[in-house]
């Protein structure tokens, strides 16, 4: 059979954010992939060297929405570093929670996406229904549902009272049990599982050779998380579990994120429960001097690095940052090869891919 | 006679507003917004008569998320025009409506209301979901007077 | 078919759809809206201008005083000038009904000002700005505060010199 | 947690004879950082080989034009944290390239199981070349693209050297060119906008 | 004379033409209600598809460039004459018989064919590679899908026939008759099989999940419809909704005709229609995802085959 070209994108519904992919078919098999980058380019790179430290703070935050907390909280640990200000213990588990809520709302999203694009509506909007719980306690405790805005340089600036970690742990509550439905759900449906199990196929070895990140590496066997190999915040006080599997596929990349879900949701709770006493930020705006610092965190997708430059101005001479989806995205050539017209969507959907955090 | 005839169809057909949605390099925050709008129970736009489409072809009303990047301005303005009139634009978010965050910058365009016509702002970064279909709502009306 | 119980369940529970736009629908407290400018407590540090991404906040001189602007629909709402703002001059409200047709985008603005004013010491021009509560060293009485607002830069140094 | 191998210092000194300068620190966590700055860019491939055989992952490439100490040009206004004079800021790198703004830095940040490596290379303005390291790893493609397009760099030996993210019509080096000039036309300037909104104030009466 | 009047009545009056539209775009309200309390929304309007409808007649219809403007125009108007002629030959029990010149359950089964072959038309002269996809997905399907419903089809004419003791008989009034006087398949249990292949071939006629491919939004935005708008849009969702009713009536023709006459016979049949369309459509729809085409495809060839085909011997032998 002949093989025909066909455009994917850029502005297509079933994808969130505008990629373009020229996927070259025979029948209904796809034979090859060439992937058309920049759509979502806006010069965040520039524009951060041209405003002032603080006013990044914002900035960083609106690359992506979905990760919109690890930026601003991986940009100030690198600012933090190069200035040399220590968070309090109750600003670092303050972040560690405003890292873990969106790390559920966002692993929710992508889990409830893939069921919209198997056209199985109901379940998509069941997922949804039950991110809203997150979406509700993002907007109650931080004032927006997507960019919450929690970081500022030297800790964050929202603070929970008393009623408001019991609050917390109520909607925590009210969550877990749908949560462990849902994992029924995508365990056992016929549905689910005939549409995504096996398709998109990453192997362990090649995942290290793209050097895949977050819930893709892990579906592939790469036991690789932040939180644990270098912990910020909070995490060095707690333990956090790692998930694995070794399939490789779309599906095992889903069980993944619904098994961080369940993991974060421990996590937050005893991050609430333990929540230490003292300020969450410092009252003066610190000096930043020159210097240079690294940061690392464990963004939804993976690890998020932030390298920063300053030389003592009120801006930044260089912000350069790496998210996860970065590498994931190049892997999609592999995983694309041999899928059918109908995976497309689904396996590109599987990296969870963040256009505008990769083309920045 | 034909004045009432002309309402009533006006009327009818002001309660089938379809929605489509582009997106103009956005940092993805309006758009999940507007999935969650569109399509989860507790907005439920099917109650105004929405529904979303998959083609530019069927929509009635455009919602426009991003800042228009230099990339996609061009693609934007081609799926634009093939929006059969009448239409309704609402810009979704403070990107589409000023640049926002991004203005100044060598790869955005800035303010969508320089290359298309926008009838409805609906500001926020994101905007809550009731505030979109606060807009939806103002659009609704606008198109009605288009009929 | 495991799913057939949660539609099951559905059907029992009924619609959990938000009466909004028919009905009142929830705001929580806390939610970044509209922003609102208080001249009256306004230093004039100009922190919020510094630390706005979107660059929605200017304050610009005019015969009339230093004039507070605020434009919102390039704000982000991200509430760091209320964050950093000393006084509490510039704070976030729970409106979020901000959707407005394209006629209005202009005049989706928060004015204030900051007026001009004869200094009651030494008779120069000046602008009429709060005092920092840290510049004092015990809490300032709301006489002082505005005694302070009537006073040039420089007879401001000294009455908080006490030399006034 | 991270184990480092033993004899990575040795490993990377005997990759590069030209010579480099480490530094190692740990914070409060554990987590470990390593600067290193090779004196020679041609000792790059070697030292990428070492970092590999450790099992080494090349996470992503940083380049800047480190501008030099005494440049305050691009200071426009309210320039209030004006840096010290005589600050330690070397005029020269390692491998004595000046740093005038117009030579280039470039960083390879490694992740040996936790810990962050990062090896620095410097490039002359007039020399600036440097080999790929995609065929070592694989996912150095796009981080060589990201860069190319935004700085006129050479990469020598890419497999596939077209724009990753710029859009045809932008003039390439967008990062060379517009961080120290801001050369910006464009319609989206907040000046022209603050007009317009200042302009339809006075229109309304308040 | 007369008689024509009658046809043509029967075709764009009652129970085709205005009849069935309003039927089916009723059915389709309810349906989309239904659906909508399934999972915990309001939902639309009931009249919602009447709302569309009109609103689609006032629009705009734009032909691509690269179309055949006949062929793009005229393949939704022929799918829609298609169906309503085809409503036209389905007797209500008690209420309507149609006239034996329209034809019979072959004619029928031909016409059912065109909205199939209509989409596809659509979908390739469209221009657009996804119309394209949307075609040999829409072929593959039919593929699948015809041959356990003709065996279905078969199976009931064999057993009405033999019944009557003439073999064979591809008279739908005849059919209905039959089940009249001596009971409704349904509860014949020989008819069992065929009675499950029917439902198995229902969403995949109507393009519902999980065999709702050729139109997959996600896949291929909207498959044939990708390129249409206005009025000839509006047509094409007259001619699906039509062809709900033409559907879940023939199975009702099939192995459920029963009612009484008169008034109360019509309102036996809108009934059954609703029931039948919330099992056969509406729950199925919301309870499920979508196949991927090789899957639709070796469903039908096992499943609904297999069952077709016992439904045929059980039909013949039992």
């Amino acid at each position: 059979m002949s093989t025909y070209t066909i455009p994917v994108g850029p502005l297509h519904v079933a994808l969130e954010e505008p990629m373009y992919f020229k996927v070259e078919v025979s029948g209904e098999t796809v034979v090859s992939v060439d992937i058309t980058a920049g759509h979502v380019h806006r010069g965040v790179e520039y524009l951060l060297s041209k405003r002032t430290i603080f006013q990044n703070i914002t900035l960083t935050e609106r690359i992506c929405s979905l990760c919109s907390n690890s930026h601003p909280e991986a940009y100030c640990m690198a600012i933090e570093q190069i200035a040399g200000v220590v968070v309090s213990p109750r600003g670092e588990y303050l972040r560690a929670v405003a890292d873990e809520i969106k790390r559920i709302a966002s692993h929710l999203f992508n889990v409830g996406i893939m069921a919209h694009l198997i056209g199985f509506e109901s379940l998509f909007m069941h997922a949804m229904e039950i991110r809203e719980i997150m979406q509700d306690v993002k907007e109650t405790v931080f004032g927006n549902r997507m960019d919450i805005g929690a970081n500022c340089i030297g800790g964050v600036r929202y603070d929970l009272d008393d009623d408001q970690r019991s609050w917390l742990l109520g909607q925590l509550d009210r969550l877990e049990p749908q949560i462990d439905e849902l994992v029924g759900i995508y365990t056992t449906n016929r549905s689910i599982l005939n549409r995504t199990q096996g398709i998109g196929v990453l192997s362990p070895a090649e995942a290290i050779e793209y050097a895949v990140a977050g819930p893709v590496a892990r579906a592939s066997g790469v036991a690789y998380d932040v939180r644990v190999k270098s912990p910020y915040t909070a995490y060095d006080k707690l333990t956090v579990e790692v998930p694995t599997r070794t399939a490789g596929d779309v599906w095992s990349r889903a069980m993944i994120r619904l098994s961080e879900v369940k993991i974060s949701i421990g996590l937050l709770r005893r991050l609430i429960e333990d929540l230490p006493d003292g300020p969450t930020a410092p009252a003066e705006r610190p000096e930043i001097p020159a210097g240079e610092a690294i940061a690392k965190c464990e963004a939804p997708r993976g690890e998020l690095i932030y390298y920063v430059r300053t030389n003592g101005t009120n801006k930044p001479e260089r912000v350069k940052w790496r998210v996860p989806s970065f590498m994931n995205w190049d892997a999609l050539c592999t995983m694309l090869k041999g899928a059918r017209i109908s995976d497309i969507a689904l396996i590109v959907n599987s990296i969870d891919p963040c256009i505008s955090c990769t083309e920045r | 006679m034909s004045l009432t005839r002309s309402q009533i169809v006006r009327s009818l057909s002001a309660r089938s507003p379809w929605l489509y949605r582009i997106n103009a390099g956005s940092c993805n925050g309006c758009d999940v917004e507007l999935a969650t709008t569109a399509c989860i129970p507790r907005y439920d736009v099917e109650r105004l008569g929405c529904q979303y489409c998959g083609s530019p072809k069927h929509a009635d009303i455009v919602l426009i998320t991003g800042p228009m990047t230099v990339r996609v301005k061009d693609k934007v303005l081609r799926l634009y025009e093939e929006i059969p009139d009448p239409k309704v634009t609402v810009a979704v978010g403070i990107c589409p409506i000023s640049g926002g965050v991004f203005r100044e910058s060598y790869a955005v365009c800035g303010a969508m209301d320089q290359f298309l016509p926008i009838d409805v702002n609906v500001p926020g970064c994101p905007p809550r979901p009731q505030a979109i279909l606060e807009g939806v709502a103002k659009a609704i009306a606008v198109w009605k007077e288009r009929l | 078919m495991n799913f057939l119980k949660i539609l099951a369940r559905n059907l029992a529970l009924g619609p959990s759809t938000d009466p909004f736009p028919f009905g009142e629908t929830f705001t929580p407290k806390g939610l970044r809206g509209r922003v609102e400018f208080d001249a009256e407590n306004c230093t004039a540090c100009r922190y919020c201008e510094q630390v706005c991404i979107g660059g929605a906040i200017r304050f610009s001189k005019t015969p009339e005083g230093m004039r507070f602007l605020l434009w919102h629909n390039t704000c982000t709402f991200c509430g760091l000038c209320e964050f950093y703002c000393p006084t509490h001059a510039i704070h976030l409200t729970e409106d979020w009904h901000l959707a407005h047709g394209n006629e209005d985008k202009y005049a989706m603005v928060e004015n204030g000002l900051l007026p001009t004013i004869v200094c009651t010491q030494c008779g120069a021009e000046a602008i009429a700005i709060a005092p920092n509560p840290t510049a004092f060293k015990e809490p300032a009485t709301e006489g002082q505060k505005e005694q302070y607002r009537h006073l040039c830069a420089r007879c401001r140094r000294k009455f908080l010199q006490g030399a006034l | 947690m991270t184990e480092l191998p033993v004899d990575l210092e040795a490993r990377l000194t005997a990759a590069a004879p030209a010579g480099l300068r480490l530094i190692q620190n740990t914070d409060a966590k554990g987590v470990t950082v390593l600067w290193c700055e090779l004196a020679d860019k041609n000792d790059l491939l070697g030292v990428a080989q070492e970092i590999k055989a450790v099992k080494g992952r090349l996470m992503t490439i940083s380049v800047f034009q480190p501008t030099p100490p005494e440049s305050d040009d691009d200071e426009e206004e309210d320039g209030d944290e004006k840096s010290d004079d005589g600050e330690a800021v070397p005029p020269a790198s390692l491998g004595g390239i000046a740093i005038d703004g117009k030579s280039y830095e470039l960083a390879y940040h490694f992740d040996l199981d936790g810990a962050t490596l990062t090896i620095q290379v410097f490039l002359a303005a007039d020399a600036a070349e440097v080999i790929s390291l995609t065929p070592l790893f694989r996912n150095a493609d796009w981080c060589e693209r990201d860069y190319m397009e935004n700085y006129s760099i050479h990469v020598i030996g890419h497999p596939d050297p077209r724009r990753l993210f710029l859009d045809p019509s932008i003039e390439p080096m967008a990062l060379e060119r517009l961080i120290p000039l801001s050369t910006l036309v464009n319609a989206a300037s907040t000046k022209a906008l603050w007009e317009k909104i200042i302009s339809h104030q006075s229109d309304t009466p308040s | 004379m007369v008689d024509t009047i009658i046809l043509l009545a029967a075709v764009l009056v009652f129970p085709g033409g205005l009849f069935v539209l309003a039927l089916g775009l009723g059915l389709k309200g309810v349906d989309r209600r239904i659906a909508a309390r399934l999972q915990r929304r309001v939902g639309p309007p009931l009249l919602q598809p009447f709302f569309d409808l009109v609103k689609l007649a006032g629009k705009r219809t734009l032909v691509p460039e690269d179309a055949c403007a006949p062929v793009f125009l005229g393949a939704p108007l022929v799918g829609v004459v298609a169906m309503m002629v085809a409503a036209a030959l389905i007797p209500i029990q008690g209420v309507y018989t149609p006239s034996p010149i329209l034809g019979d359950l072959l004619v029928l089964f031909y016409l059912m064919v065109v909205p199939a072959v209509v989409l596809m038309v659509a979908g390739s002269s469209s221009g657009s590679p996804y119309g394209a996809i949307g075609f040999s997905r829409e072929m593959t399907m039919m593929l699948s899908y015809e041959v356990p419903i003709v065996l279905v089809v078969v199976a009931v004419a064999l057993r009405t026939g033999m019944g009557q003791g003439d073999g064979i008989t591809f008279s739908l009034t005849e059919i209905v008759h039959y089940q009249q006087i001596h009971g409704a398949f349904l509860l014949d249990p020989a008819m069992w099989p065929a009675f499950l292949a029917f439902l198995a071939f229902l969403p995949a006629n109507l393009g519902i999940a999980p065999f709702d491919i050729p139109e997959a939004e996600t896949e291929v935005l909207e498959g044939p419809l990708l390129e249409y708008s206005g009025p000839a849009l509006g047509l094409f969702k007259a001619m699906a909704a039509i062809k709900t009713v033409v559907v879940l009536s023939l199975g009702i023709c099939l192995f459920l005709p029963n009612a009484p006459d008169g008034l109360a016979g019509l309102a036996v049949q809108i009934l059954k229609l609703l029931v039948v369309m919330t099992i056969g459509m509406t729950l199925l729809r919301v309870s499920l995802g979508r196949m991927r085409i090789d899957q639709g495809f070796a469903f039908f060839l096992k499943l609904p085959m297999a069952l077709s085909i016992a439904g045929l011997a059980a039909a013949a032998l039992v």
